[in-house]
């Protein structure tokens, strides 16, 4: 942590940088909340931000396990990319949730801890033999023990609550002290709590009580104790309206912009799966902006109620995880080979099989390009970070549209919940797309395909003349009849495989995130790895290596100069979370002896991971 | 564009040659569907037939209204989508017996159960057609065919039951054959508000020709077969002498002879079509001891899928502005 | 290797830390569940509990058995298998709501047509517990839900209806708390030859708390739960005052007071498993006009499916040469 | 044709070769049947064979029309490795059939028309302006006009068939002309007929009557007429038993003998879908030999049934199409991740989604190795031939069991239906690779795995002490119970793909099929395009170029040495019936640019396109 010359401020704080604080506690204990509530006042405060919450698998595990452990971290300040490797600061609010996240803690870094939990039978609860605050085994790190359990009951007695509201709140007073201990305001929490308890007033004045004896404690404490506060540095940001989204809300804003871009409705169905469902539920709210949601019995009805509503002309869009993906193949087919406009989107997490639900992962690259029966080529599109979603569903709805063809839209578990600020764009000044049906009858041929992007018309049940019939079996290249016919079926595939790699000419050719072509290496990322590989090869680059890095958005088909720029590279170099899956894609495509770095443990990368690899590779160990 | 004078039974018909196999049963409900269908008068242009894969699931090429035929069992699921896209169009669902009830039988069920506003056609034939002759879930124990050259060992599973099982709201059978009868119960099927299942047995002459013989047959016809009309006894037979009636002091049907046993017209029970519990006892008769029911089984509207979302949809200003969903909760200001 | 000394309920429990929410109603069934394998003296070698996905479908987990934790709504296949492979193993599984209504519905119903002979343990909480609280198949019209943010649109199904028009040959409901009560419906699922199912009404403490209250609370629960005995007559209420009768030339069952307007015992229906009618109606019946039917509504035992490929197998000479197969036909020799 | 000197028989008989005859008719005409017998005494004969049988994709079309036509061609002589280009012969029982195969006969070819069917009514049907038998159209062929009807109604004349019955012989008219005009025995058919119509003796009596009477024509009317006799030569084959299988047959007994050498029972659960029904079919008749069939209600099920019987100690197979294997595929991977033998065969037809059911295709092979969610490795092998099949699928239950792994097989619709003479095995003299069950609960872990093969013990209920649970979750490394830890997490991705990559070693090294190292080109085929890259490759190699042939049969992983044995050469081809699927395979693992040549027409290629090919690219005319 660098030391900046303090601002004038009530006290003189140290000025930092950059700091990643992880806020971890029982499942019970709202650090969800706490954290969420952070990051809002820190986007207010106008720092660059990015934040990683870890639920446990379970729904609710039993109190104080070590696998009921919630966490959420938050990386802020000048200039920020991804959401932090080590914590600078951890907040543990049991046994358990230390036990579980010391590891992590850089050396020397600053623990708040409530000490009120650290009781015997919390401890065996967490499977600890000693209790660390006794045993000397913190010595590493700047341990700050504090009464947090206690002051909070106390700071709340006689609003009227049972002991065990009262103690809910301390989520709210361990906030109140690391708002206090960054500098930030309090405002928009205290709003929040009065609105969200609307109905519960004296929870809400709990809980406003509760966050305020925090930030009072850290003004008094703060003489007497080893307690301090600090600034950290605005990001120099663009001028303009912001708020912080999660992957989630982006990506249904994004569908919704594009559908409105099309001039369509959204018919929506899917199934319940983690870490898809937040879409679904997301969606739900949006009846009043033309979405319809289904909640299908299977994920198999769910794709085919979207392809459906394509069909009878509105905007199908399913999501799903990959083993649900995998259930939907066979009706993608079907999209494919009818050509109907269409999304999926896959939140992918960690596999194979039912894997770790809760955990992310990009691993399903290979389903999503390759996955099908028979020559069935489909565009696939990444998003790398929460806002990026935004953008990445209208480019979805775009190319479904246009080209009628379904479209695999990859996102990842991490993308789905982490959130960041966004400038909100102006939705009047996106740019349109607006859907033409077909309404001529006149030489109406349900395949007669669009010269230029190779798309069939899309003619909608309900309009007259164009009654026609489509089906899986193969067509007629015109008349979508039936047909076994040997060159038609030769001409059909060679059309569907034309039309996608079309595609290739009606987006932006790719461009060099950091670096310049002709290096001695270029890291070619996709996805949620966006951040820590740009640290990564920033880093190196400051430190005088010849590095690049490439992050890919369109998957499928990939931007057409993508092969002559990395053939200006001497080696390249695939981060994944998987065992190399981008890298067969770009190793067949160019026939380029491309190298993998892969990390599948169901965690992001960090930054110095990738950072070594680089050091090892180009044989230097700066 | 839309043709003033009354349509036709031949203006239903497509251009494409049909291709089921010569005397296959499937003709027959082709005719008498084209006829319903310009009787209805519904426009071809709001007709929409789905299907699955099966002999059956081509009929929808054969319909010069728009058709799509999609994949194995998924039709109730596209239909529901079409549905939700546009409430307006006349949803029709073709389907075979391994359609709809094995790979499919789970979306049948939601269907119904979600009241979608469509009708099922579902072509009973007991055997899979299109995959040469393999038995079917509605197959009888004991039905050889290649994949059973022993003889099937499963029970049949009866379209009709399963679907008031599954809370269906319209329950019907008809027979191919049957071209007098089969539009009064396609009509009642495309009158009813939500999803009506209308199983009609079907003689695949190929696979499992002469299948539904012991009812269809001149000979056995009159006494096998019970034709229901709601409100009214339920009397069948040649000379319409036979009629059910509930044992007294049991929940058991059983067949009885006017006359017979001092049975009088005051036994016979009256056909309600809104009682679910008769409605399963109805769809499992078979011969000998009972005749098989035929025409609408059971129905009692309830609110359809479509009518319940739009509900919902309703009570919201509709197309609200994007920008304001955008600026929803806390937002801020960067100067510039 | 077997204990000589026979099991205790204990002896059932696996060595992982049970992991659902406190106050789950699946504790409960876990620790009734246990306690009936110790009585059923069952080897636990010869024990095999299967699962789809869910927070019931963990239950394997907690027990000293075999355990197979599978794929969301599969669990029914995968049970067949096991027991076509082995079909000396004793098999349960168990599944949700979702699991087994939802994605998993078209194998619940064609393990019950089937009669594979298996215990299947359906624990209904009308909602999606692991994926944190959309609602379900069996969730009541008007639930909210995360998916359902102004109340669900669709009827809800009922898994004894369902099981009963699937051709199924025994079904029985029980609740989670009834520790009493339910060891003697595991029993009887398990005493059952062919596939038995056992709805388990489970209370979700976390996302669908007190659902069933309107039925388990103790100032309700003896006017609204009735509970059968096969040849009893189907009395309830806290002083087993009220009873269920046929109205009178009806397919009607309607709940009545002895000695209120003459009704006397011999009006009052006596449980008859066997009998499919009854157990339709005792299927669907519901407070506040009728109690929920608790234990086995129906039982009527027929030959298993592994009965019958056994039997057509029997009839063969096992393990046949392979050469004789390969040189089966027209064979030539070429000389050397 | 080449001519050799004849050898001494009755009348003296121009000997050919090798003859390529088509048999085409009706649906209802029975052309399967009269290619089949054809076959058998082809066989009986001595020549080497193949055969192409073509159905139409109709159950039974309307009599007459051109998409009710059936074929069925043959190939025989001394070396045949193709059903053959273009026929020499075509037998064409209708107008329908001359119209549809009329295109592929050779120029100056043979036709046996039945000219009793070219009635107006029937030229009308087929779609025919005037009747090509009067209109010269047909005056580049040798056209042989007979009234095989009206013959065949005369021979059996007096037997007391209906004139419908009689008329159905016509097929075995025309198949004993044709066993006269190439010389070979009508025994084999004779008992044939008298067996399959055991019940309907006058039947039989008929046909067999027809089949002598067509035979006798021949003889007679050769003097009189254009209708010459041929002799074909035998070929040179190993001596020993023969039979003649189908695809499917040796698929089916294969698997038995894969079971037997395991020790196992089989447990098939299938859904039936065009072309894998048969295996279905053919297995439900082998209970006797411990196989039992499980007709299942959909893919999805079929698929888990034989992993629950896998589970329960049998071994698991389950088949499919494209379109059912694409639903199979959330249920393999948790095949995979529980570590469970398991044997997926796919009878692969062209796609995409329903396709062209009853047509020829190689277009699963990305869905094989990629198609699944998460990294997800799975042994997938290939089929180059109908009595392939039989060793494949012997390997692939090795595979499964010795891995403790599903393993994808893959054949084609053209290779289920396809028969070719076989040299039966000794089943004594397999190899045998018998099961060990776990059975000592002493230390007992259920994902310990063998050192050599990383495989996981085999642990089946009904073993006391070996009580344990299994799922997809990830699962610890050890003992298999859940685990969240990421670096297990990685660890066991970590050995999955080294489990699989590690087959590698314990399968033979790539052979060269025809040809030598370090040529000018190879072409690399797996599948069903053996015989025309075999053929095409040795004309060229006779015409003086340095090309090879590589056949693969172990398509994932790939043989050991075949990066290196591919670095020798020049150039790679792969020609596939598809868009490129082992190209990408070969492409990314070897980062080699090997081109394709790739043809999806729901046709097998011909020799002369893959010939054409390899002049055009070596850049010679010749
Ligand atoms: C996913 C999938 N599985 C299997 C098939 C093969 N298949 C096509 S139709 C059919 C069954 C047809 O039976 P039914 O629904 O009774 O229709 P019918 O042909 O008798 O009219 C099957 C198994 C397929 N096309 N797709
Ligand atoms: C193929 C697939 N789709 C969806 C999911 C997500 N999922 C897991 S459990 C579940 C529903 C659980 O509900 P229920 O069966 O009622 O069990 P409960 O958790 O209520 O006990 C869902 C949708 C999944 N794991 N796999
Ligand atoms: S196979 Fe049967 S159902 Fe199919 S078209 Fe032929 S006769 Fe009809
Ligand atoms: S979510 Fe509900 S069903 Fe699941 S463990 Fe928690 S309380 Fe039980
Ligand atoms: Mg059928
Ligand atoms: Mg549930």
């Amino acid at each position: 942590m660098e030391t900046h010359t303090a601002e004038p401020s009530p006290a003189p704080r140290e000025t930092l940088d950059a700091v990643v604080i992880r806020f971890a506690g029982d499942s019970g204990d709202g650090m969800q909340v706490a954290g969420a509530q952070f990051t809002q006042e820190t986007a207010l405060f106008g720092n660059d931000l990015a934040t990683f919450p870890d639920f446990p698998a379970e729904i609710r595990a039993p109190v104080g396990t070590t696998f009921g452990v919630s966490a959420f971290q938050i990386h802020f300040g000048v200039q920020v990319r991804t959401s932090g490797d080590a914590p600078d600061v951890l907040v543990a609010m049991n046994p358990a949730a230390l036990k579980v996240n010391i590891g992590d803690l850089k050396l020397g870094g600053l623990m708040v801890v409530d000490q009120n939990t650290f009781t015997q039978r919390n401890l065996t609860k967490a499977g600890m033999e000693s209790n660390p605050l006794e045993d000397n085994s913190l010595a590493p790190y700047q341990v700050i023990p504090l009464e947090i359990s206690k002051m909070t009951l106390e700071a709340v007695k006689g609003l009227g609550l049972s002991q065990k509201d009262a103690l809910r709140c301390k989520n709210f007073w361990t906030l109140g002290l690391m708002l206090w201990m960054y500098d930030r305001d309090r405002e928009a929490t205290t709003e929040w709590l009065a609105k969200k308890f609307a109905g519960r007033p004296e929870i809400a004045e709990a809980n406003i009580t509760a966050l305020n004896a925090g930030h009072a404690f850290g003004e008094t404490a703060e003489l007497s104790s080893n307690i301090t506060g600090y600034s950290v540095a605005k990001a120099k940001v663009e001028p303009g309206l912001y708020r912080t989204v999660t992957g989630t809300e982006a990506l249904a804003w994004g569908l919704l912009a594009g559908a409105r871009a099309a001039g369509l409705k959204i018919v929506f169905g899917s199934y319940p799966i983690t870490p898809a469902s937040p879409l679904l539920h997301n969606l739900a709210h949006l009846r009043a902006y033309g979405v319809t949601t289904f909640q299908a019995e299977d994920e198999i009805a769910a794709v085919c109620s979207a392809i459906g509503a394509s069909y009878a002309g509105a905007l199908g869009v399913t999501s799903s995880s990959g083993p649900g993906i995998a259930l939907k193949t066979e009706a993608i087919g079907l999209a494919i080979s009818t050509e109907l406009p269409l999304v999926i989107v896959n939140a992918q997490r960690a596999g194979p099989s039912t894997g770790l639900p809760t955990k992310t992962e990009q691993s399903d690259l290979h389903q999503a390009v390759y996955g099908r029966n028979g020559d069935a080529p489909m565009p696939v599109i990444a998003a790398s970070t929460p806002t990026d979603c935004f953008e990445v569903a209208i480019e979805a709805v775009r190319l479904a549209t246009t080209y009628m063809t379904p479209v695999m839209l990859l996102t990842e578990g991490y993308l789905a919940n982490a959130a960041e600020p966004w400038l909100i764009p102006d939705a009047d000044k996106l740019p349109k797309f607006p859907v033409k049906f077909r309404t001529d009858p006149e030489n109406f041929q349900p395949f007669a395909r669009n010269p230029k992007t190779l798309a069939r018309p899309w003619a909608v049940p309900g309009t007259p003349g164009l009654e026609h019939r489509i089906g899986g079996l193969e067509k007629d290249s015109v008349t979508g009849d039936i047909s076994y016919d040997p060159d038609n079926h030769q001409h059909m595939t060679d059309a569907r495989a034309a039309k996608i790699n079309g595609i290739a000419n009606d987006i932006p050719e790719q461009q060099i995130q950091c670096g310049e072509t002709g290096g001695d290496l270029v890291l070619v990322g996709w996805g949620s790895t966006y951040g820590p590989i740009n640290q990564a090869v920033r880093h190196a680059r400051d430190e005088g290596h010849d590095v690049a890095h490439i992050h890919i958005r369109h998957i499928w088909p990939l931007p057409r100069n993508l092969g002559d720029l990395l053939g200006t590279f001497d080696r390249v170099l695939v981060p994944e979370m998987n065992n190399g899956q981008l890298l067969t894609l770009l190793r067949s495509s160019f026939a380029i002896p491309a190298e993998g770095l892969n990390k599948v443990s169901g965690k992001p990368f960090l930054v110095s991971e990738i950072l070594t690899d680089i050091h090892t590779r180009l044989g230097s160990n700066s | 564009m839309t043709a003033t004078a009354p349509l036709t039974a031949k203006d239903f018909a497509s251009d494409q040659e049909v291709r089921w196999c010569p005397g296959c049963g499937d003709y027959a409900i082709l005719k008498t569907v084209q006829r319903t269908l310009a009787q209805l008068g519904t426009p071809r242009e709001n007709t929409v037939f789905v299907s699955g894969i099966g002999c059956a699931a081509r009929f929808p090429y054969y319909l010069s209204t728009y058709g799509f035929h999609t994949i194995h069992g998924r039709g109730p699921a596209i239909a529901t989508g079409i549905k939700l896209a546009n409430p307006e169009l006349d949803v029709w669902l073709v389907t075979g017996d391994g359609d709809a009830l094995s790979i499919g039988g789970n979306h049948l069920i939601h269907v119904l159960r979600r009241n979608v506003d469509i009708q099922i056609l579902l072509f009973n034939n007991e055997i899979y057609g299109l995959t040469k002759g393999q038995y079917s879930p509605t197959s009888r124990r004991g039905t050889r065919s290649p994949s059973t050259p022993k003889g099937s060992v499963e029970a049949p599973i009866s379209a009709a039951a399963l679907a008031l099982g599954a809370a269906g709201r319209f329950v019907a059978r008809t027979v191919d054959t049957q071209q007098k009868r089969m539009p009064d119960v396609l009509n009642r099927a495309h009158a009813h508000r939500g999803a009506s299942l209308v199983e009609i047995l079907q003689n695949c002459i190929v696979f499992n020709d002469k299948v539904f013989s012991h009812i269809t047959d001149k000979s056995v016809a009159d006494e096998r077969q019970i034709h229901l009309e709601h409100g009214k006894p339920m009397l069948f037979g040649a000379e319409r002498n036979r009629g059910l009636r509930v044992r007294p002091g049991t929940l058991k049907v059983e067949a009885v002879t006017l006359g017979e046993d001092g049975i009088t017209q005051d036994d016979i029970l009256v056909h309600d079509e809104t009682d679910r519990t008769l409605a399963s006892i109805l769809a499992v008769m078979e011969p000998p001891t009972l005749p098989v029911a035929l025409g609408v089984l059971y129905c009692d509207p309830a609110p359809t899928y479509g009518e319940s979302v739009s509900n919902q949809q309703e009570s919201l200003a509709e197309n609200q502005g994007l920008n304001d969903l955008l600026r929803s909760g806390r937002t801020w200001t960067v100067a510039g």
